[in-house]
């Protein structure tokens, strides 16, 4: 799964989704207000699964004011990564 | 002479060991403290036992008082708030019912004292090995028997263990290992069932 | 969704008296910091109702040293030996984790002889790493001859490590662009005797250890971690696999020669201690295989790719990397800004940290003596929760 | 010059009075004609235990690390001494001058009273035990009953020393160390009956000699080896050792009931684990195999009489040894188990076989049939 399908999947389940650049992995951008439905239909469309939150961490960007959340979720059933900063 | 001037002095120091232990048990502010004076009360006793060639019951005074009795009461202390059990101070009507009870116990020691006759003669207890002479008493069913009350009271050990039992059983059901309730409720709340549009959602996008 | 966020003040509250009159009190006993179960400064708050554990509560950081914090001043060759000193039990592994993630920034190829050394290092490190624990978790149930025994094989391994590497310990060899220096001209040698040696050696610990009546009785059914618990729970490595999820990255992250070599991944099927302990004595038959199918064939070439007094440049953006230690899932995240090589955060996924708050799913309803058992199973090494 | 045979007349005539007799009853004896040799008796008896302490304390220690060390293929101690046999003496200075903490929340009284209570038990004991026809201190005739009683203090010790330093660990170990040792001593009591029955008799000198024909656990029809390893098993999860080491299981209960002794009275402690180990080796010899008994082989006549030319005291001696080997092979060996798991252990597979191992005894003791019958 690439960066582009990631996005695509995404914007269809929730839209306001872009993409996130410079990324060695496939990455989005989720607005904060969007993020918990995201996250529950990426747990749970059984399609996509992705049941692990392999690690959660956090870019401050103190020139924007503000910072960024990371989440790096997998799922074991179909063994895809992804990361999703937001 | 030596022998039984020596048999004297061991017998006073028992004595006086075991009424000061005696007075230890009732006066320690700690109960802990309490029964490890009691502990040395039933030594003592122990001790007199053997001077009276009884070992055999020294033995068992030894094995049941101390090894159970006294082990089960230190069991009973650790196990409760002993600390918070002494502070409280008895109310003068329990005091003065107390101040009664003892001195009634007193003189009706003193009178028992007073009216039976010691039997103080030189010839002292004949048996050195008394311990057969107890196991056959025991199990004899003669005339001088006493397997009947033996057995009535291995009875009433048993009952009393049944009913230990049934008093401190726990009655409410045991919890089921790592169901901890509020964990499973977060987990129920985070894993909401599909609503039917999130359900056609899914279909729509499994199909494209 | 809400989240109740309570202080360790309010956790460690003392429970009113019992409305029952014969019902129990609980309270509450620090295992650690100062604890030998501990095995470091770790603090584990038990609430217990007699013997039997009520609520675990972990209170890490007591060797927390903010690496994460000091790796934003350092250039990444500098970060390289401050992964050591995480999980020491995996230098190796946790050396190469951040290799990866500065070589995918910047770049940096690397070749065929440098990924065999590299995994060979890492699965020689893998057995080292879980003959020590098998150790260890004797000592944990008492049968403290297998804690010696453990070491006698980890000295061996320490041996060839120490003559490549010059380091037994604290290993700074596998470097961004290559490894450190060139294997040792006994090395294969050495290898390969002491894959010989080793595999009667695990018979032997089965043997020593594993057939024991009280060992399998202390350790079967015991704390039973179910694969939905461990994976929302984030726990990796031997414990996620002992609960039934066949989840490792030598398989699935195309990382080192893992790809040329044929080997199992060892899962559990019920997910007890028990489970865990014995996919940890096949994981290290396996790593056997691994070294046995690569020692042979360590193809010729440089060992380092890069030129050692220039920078690394890595161009901005973020980059994840993770690879499979003794413990688990070591991953490292790294947001380069592109002005300089220092990195602009840096994060380290350790597996220990995730393992260790199983702990609080698997603990209650279990003795204190389950505890020793449950937390050796997981196999903790402290320096690498706290980081 | 003719003194030498007088002597030897004197010595020989010594030899044809001298009658196997105790030293307590030595003591008794004196006691009605001269105080003072009673006095030197009870001297002597009180030296002697103090020494058989000192060595066993010293050698058990060294044996034990020894044994250790070869079982987890090291060394050992090597360095105070030909191969380190100083090294427990150096322990002992050290242990003597380290500083005695006790915690300020201790019931001080209690905390300094129960290491002693812990090794009065096993020296108590000492004193009963038969370690050779000639060497005995005192040959109580309740023998048994006395060894099972006494070792209630020990119990008292234990409890007292965890509730005292005011530690949840200490407690926790205290309780579970007399939860345990109340429980196997049931199943060791039940084990020693058996031999009691058989021998007719609780003193421990007179069931060393009931034994002339062979030992209890050959002679008892199969009874005295399952009593023997009821015993062994039994005693030895009564002197808390691995894999019952429960009370002080290093690695959940930090070290259970010791945890806040340091210095002299940790050493007590440790001390009386030792001697009581030996104690448990020294009765489980007397009672089973024959105490200082040589090893007869029915009417092989040729073979009794070398096996005579062994001195008793080493065969208790001997015996006694291969018994601690057990019990250190034990520790070196097994884990240990739960609290729960050694309850089942007593309660639901020791007691039920102690009971009925016991009732077939008695069945077998009515119908005399043990092997080698007794004249």
């Amino acid at each position: 799964m690439d960066s582009e399908e990631l996005l695509d999947i995404v914007e269809r389940i929730e839209s306001g989704a872009t993409k996130r650049e410079k990324s060695d992995r496939p990455a989005v951008h989720v607005p904060v207000d969007r993020l918990l439905s995201a996250m529950r239909r990426l747990r749970n469309y059984q399609w996509l699964s992705f049941d692990m939150l392999v690690t959660h961490t956090a870019i401050d960007w103190p020139d924007d004011n503000r910072f960024e959340l990371v989440y790096l979720l997998y799922s074991t059933v179909h063994g895809h990564l992804l990361e999703r900063p937001q | 002479m030596i022998a039984s001037a020596s048999y004297t002095v061991i017998f006073y120091l028992l004595a006086a060991l075991a009424v000061l232990l005696s007075l230890a048990v009732v006066n320690a502010w700690k109960l802990l403290r309490a029964a490890i004076a009691l502990m040395g009360v039933l030594s003592m006793s122990a001790g007199l036992y053997v001077m009276l060639d009884a070992s055999f019951l020294a033995g068992v005074q030894v094995l049941v008082y101390v090894g159970g009795i006294v082990v089960l009461i230190v069991f009973a202390v650790m196990l409760t708030r002993s600390a918070e059990l002494l502070q409280d101070n008895p109310a003068p009507l329990r005091k003065i019912l107390g101040a009664i009870a003892s001195l009634a116990f007193l003189a009706a020691t003193v009178g028992v004292f007073r009216s039976s006759p010691f039997l103080l003669s030189a010839e002292k207890a004949p048996l050195r090995d008394n311990t057969t002479l107890i196991g056959e008493k025991l199990l004899d069913y003669g005339a001088g028997g006493y397997v009947l009350p033996f057995e009535i009271i291995s009875l009433l050990l048993l009952i009393a263990i049944i009913g230990g039992i049934v008093v401190a059983r726990k009655t409410e059901p045991q919890g089921q290992p790592f169901t901890t309730g509020g964990d499973e409720a977060g987990e129920a709340e985070f894993r909401p069932p599909f609503t039917q549009e999130e359900h056609e959602d899914e279909l729509e996008l499994v199909e494209k | 969704m809400t989240v109740t966020i309570r202080t360790l003040n309010e956790l460690l509250q003392p429970s009113h008296l019992p409305a029952h009159p014969l019902a129990t009190q609980e309270y509450f006993v620090n295992m650690g910091p100062q604890h030998p179960i501990s095995h470091g400064s770790l603090r584990l708050v038990l609430r217990l109702d007699g013997e039997t554990v009520k609520e675990v509560i972990p209170v890490p950081g007591f060797v927390h040293r903010g690496v994460e914090k000091m790796c934003e001043s350092l250039t990444p060759r500098q970060i390289v030996p401050y992964t050591d000193r995480l999980d020491y039990l995996s230098a190796f592994m946790n050396n190469w984790a951040i290799t990866r993630v500065v070589e995918t920034a910047a770049g940096i190829e690397s070749n065929e002889r440098i990924e065999t050394i590299r995994t060979l290092m890492s699965e020689l490190q893998r057995i080292q790493s879980h003959a020590l624990w098998w150790g260890v978790t004797g000592m944990d149930l008492g049968a403290f001859t297998a804690f010696l025994y453990g070491f006698r094989e980890r000295e061996v391994i320490s041996e060839i490590f120490e003559e490549t590497v010059g380091a037994r310990l604290t290993m700074n060899y596998i470097q961004p662009g290559g490894v450190m220096y060139d294997i040792h001209p006994n090395f294969v040698k050495r290898v390969k005797d002491v894959m010989a040696y080793m595999k009667p050696i695990i018979d032997e610990y089965d043997t020593l250890l594993s057939g024991n009546v009280i060992l399998q009785e202390r350790c079967r059914n015991i704390g039973i971690l179910s694969p939905e618990k461990a994976i929302a729970l984030g726990c990796t490595g031997p414990v996620l696999r002992a609960s039934g999820v066949p989840y490792d990255l030598r398989k699935m992250e195309n990382y080192g020669v893992y790809n040329k070599v044929d080997f199992n991944v060892v899962v559990g099927a019920v997910g007890d201690c028990w489970d865990r302990y014995y996919v940890r004595m096949q994981e290290m038959r396996e790593s056997i295989r691994i070294v046995e199918q690569l020692i042979d064939s360590i193809p010729e070439g440089p060992t380092m790719t890069l030129r050692y007094n220039l920078p690394i440049e890595m161009p901005e953006g973020t980059y994840y990397s993770q690879v499979e230690t003794a413990r688990g899932v070591f991953g490292a995240f790294l947001v380069a800004e592109g002005k300089s090589e220092k990195p602009y955060p840096l994060h380290f996924r350790s597996p220990n940290y995730n393992n260790l708050w199983s702990v609080t799913a698997l603990a209650p309803g279990w003795r204190v003596a389950d505890i020793i058992a449950i937390l050796s199973s997981l196999d903790l090494v402290i320096p690498d929760i706290d980081r | 010059m003719n003194s030498a045979p007088h002597i030897i007349q004197i010595a020989l005539g010594a030899a044809s009075s001298w009658q196997v007799k105790t030293v307590s009853e030595r003591a008794a004896d004196a006691l009605s004609s001269n105080i003072w040799e009673s006095i030197a008796y009870m001297a002597v008896a009180l030296a002697a235990v103090g020494l058989l302490i000192t060595f066993l304390g010293l050698s058990l220690i060294y044996v034990e690390r020894k044994l250790a060390a070869h079982f987890q293929c090291r060394l050992g101690p090597m360095r105070v001494g030909p191969h380190g046999i100083f090294q427990t003496l150096a322990d002992t200075i050290k242990l003597l001058v380290k500083e005695d903490i006790i915690p300020q929340e201790a019931d001080k009284p209690m905390h300094l009273l129960a290491p002693f209570l812990c090794l009065a038990v096993p020296v108590l004991i000492l004193g009963v035990v038969p370690y050779s026809p000639m060497t005995q201190i005192a040959d109580v005739n309740i023998g048994v009953l006395f060894v099972t009683a006494v070792g209630g203090f020990g119990v008292m010790g234990i409890l007292l020393g965890g509730w005292s330093s005011n530690n949840k660990w200490s407690m926790l170990g205290a309780m579970r160390a007399g939860a345990q040792i109340i429980s196997y001593e049931v199943s060791a009591t039940l084990a020693l009956l058996v031999v009691v029955l058989f021998a007719g008799t609780m003193s421990l000198a007179g069931i060393v000699e009931s034994q002339q024909q062979g030992w209890w656990i050959w002679r008892a029809h199969g009874v005295g080896i399952v009593a023997f390893i009821v015993y062994v098993i039994a005693s030895t999860a009564e002197i808390n050792r691995t894999p019952f080491d429960i009370p002080e299981g290093e690695s959940e209960l930090t070290a259970g009931f010791h945890t806040e002794y340091s210095g002299l009275r940790f050493s007590f402690f440790f001390l009386a684990e030792f001697i009581n180990m030996f104690v448990v080796a020294a009765l489980t010899s007397t009672l089973f195999l024959g105490g200082w008994m040589p090893f007869h082989i029915g009417e092989w006549e040729a073979f009794n009489g070398v096996m005579d030319l062994v001195p008793p005291g080493v065969w208790f001696v001997g015996k006694s040894s291969f018994i601690i080997f057990v019990i250190m092979w034990f520790r070196w060996t097994f884990p240990r188990l739960r609290v729960d798991q050694l309850m089942h252990l007593e309660w639901k597979v020791l007691l039920p076989i102690g009971l009925i191992n016991l009732l077939a005894a008695a069945l077998l003791v009515l119908r005399h049939l043990y092997f080698f019958p007794a004249a």
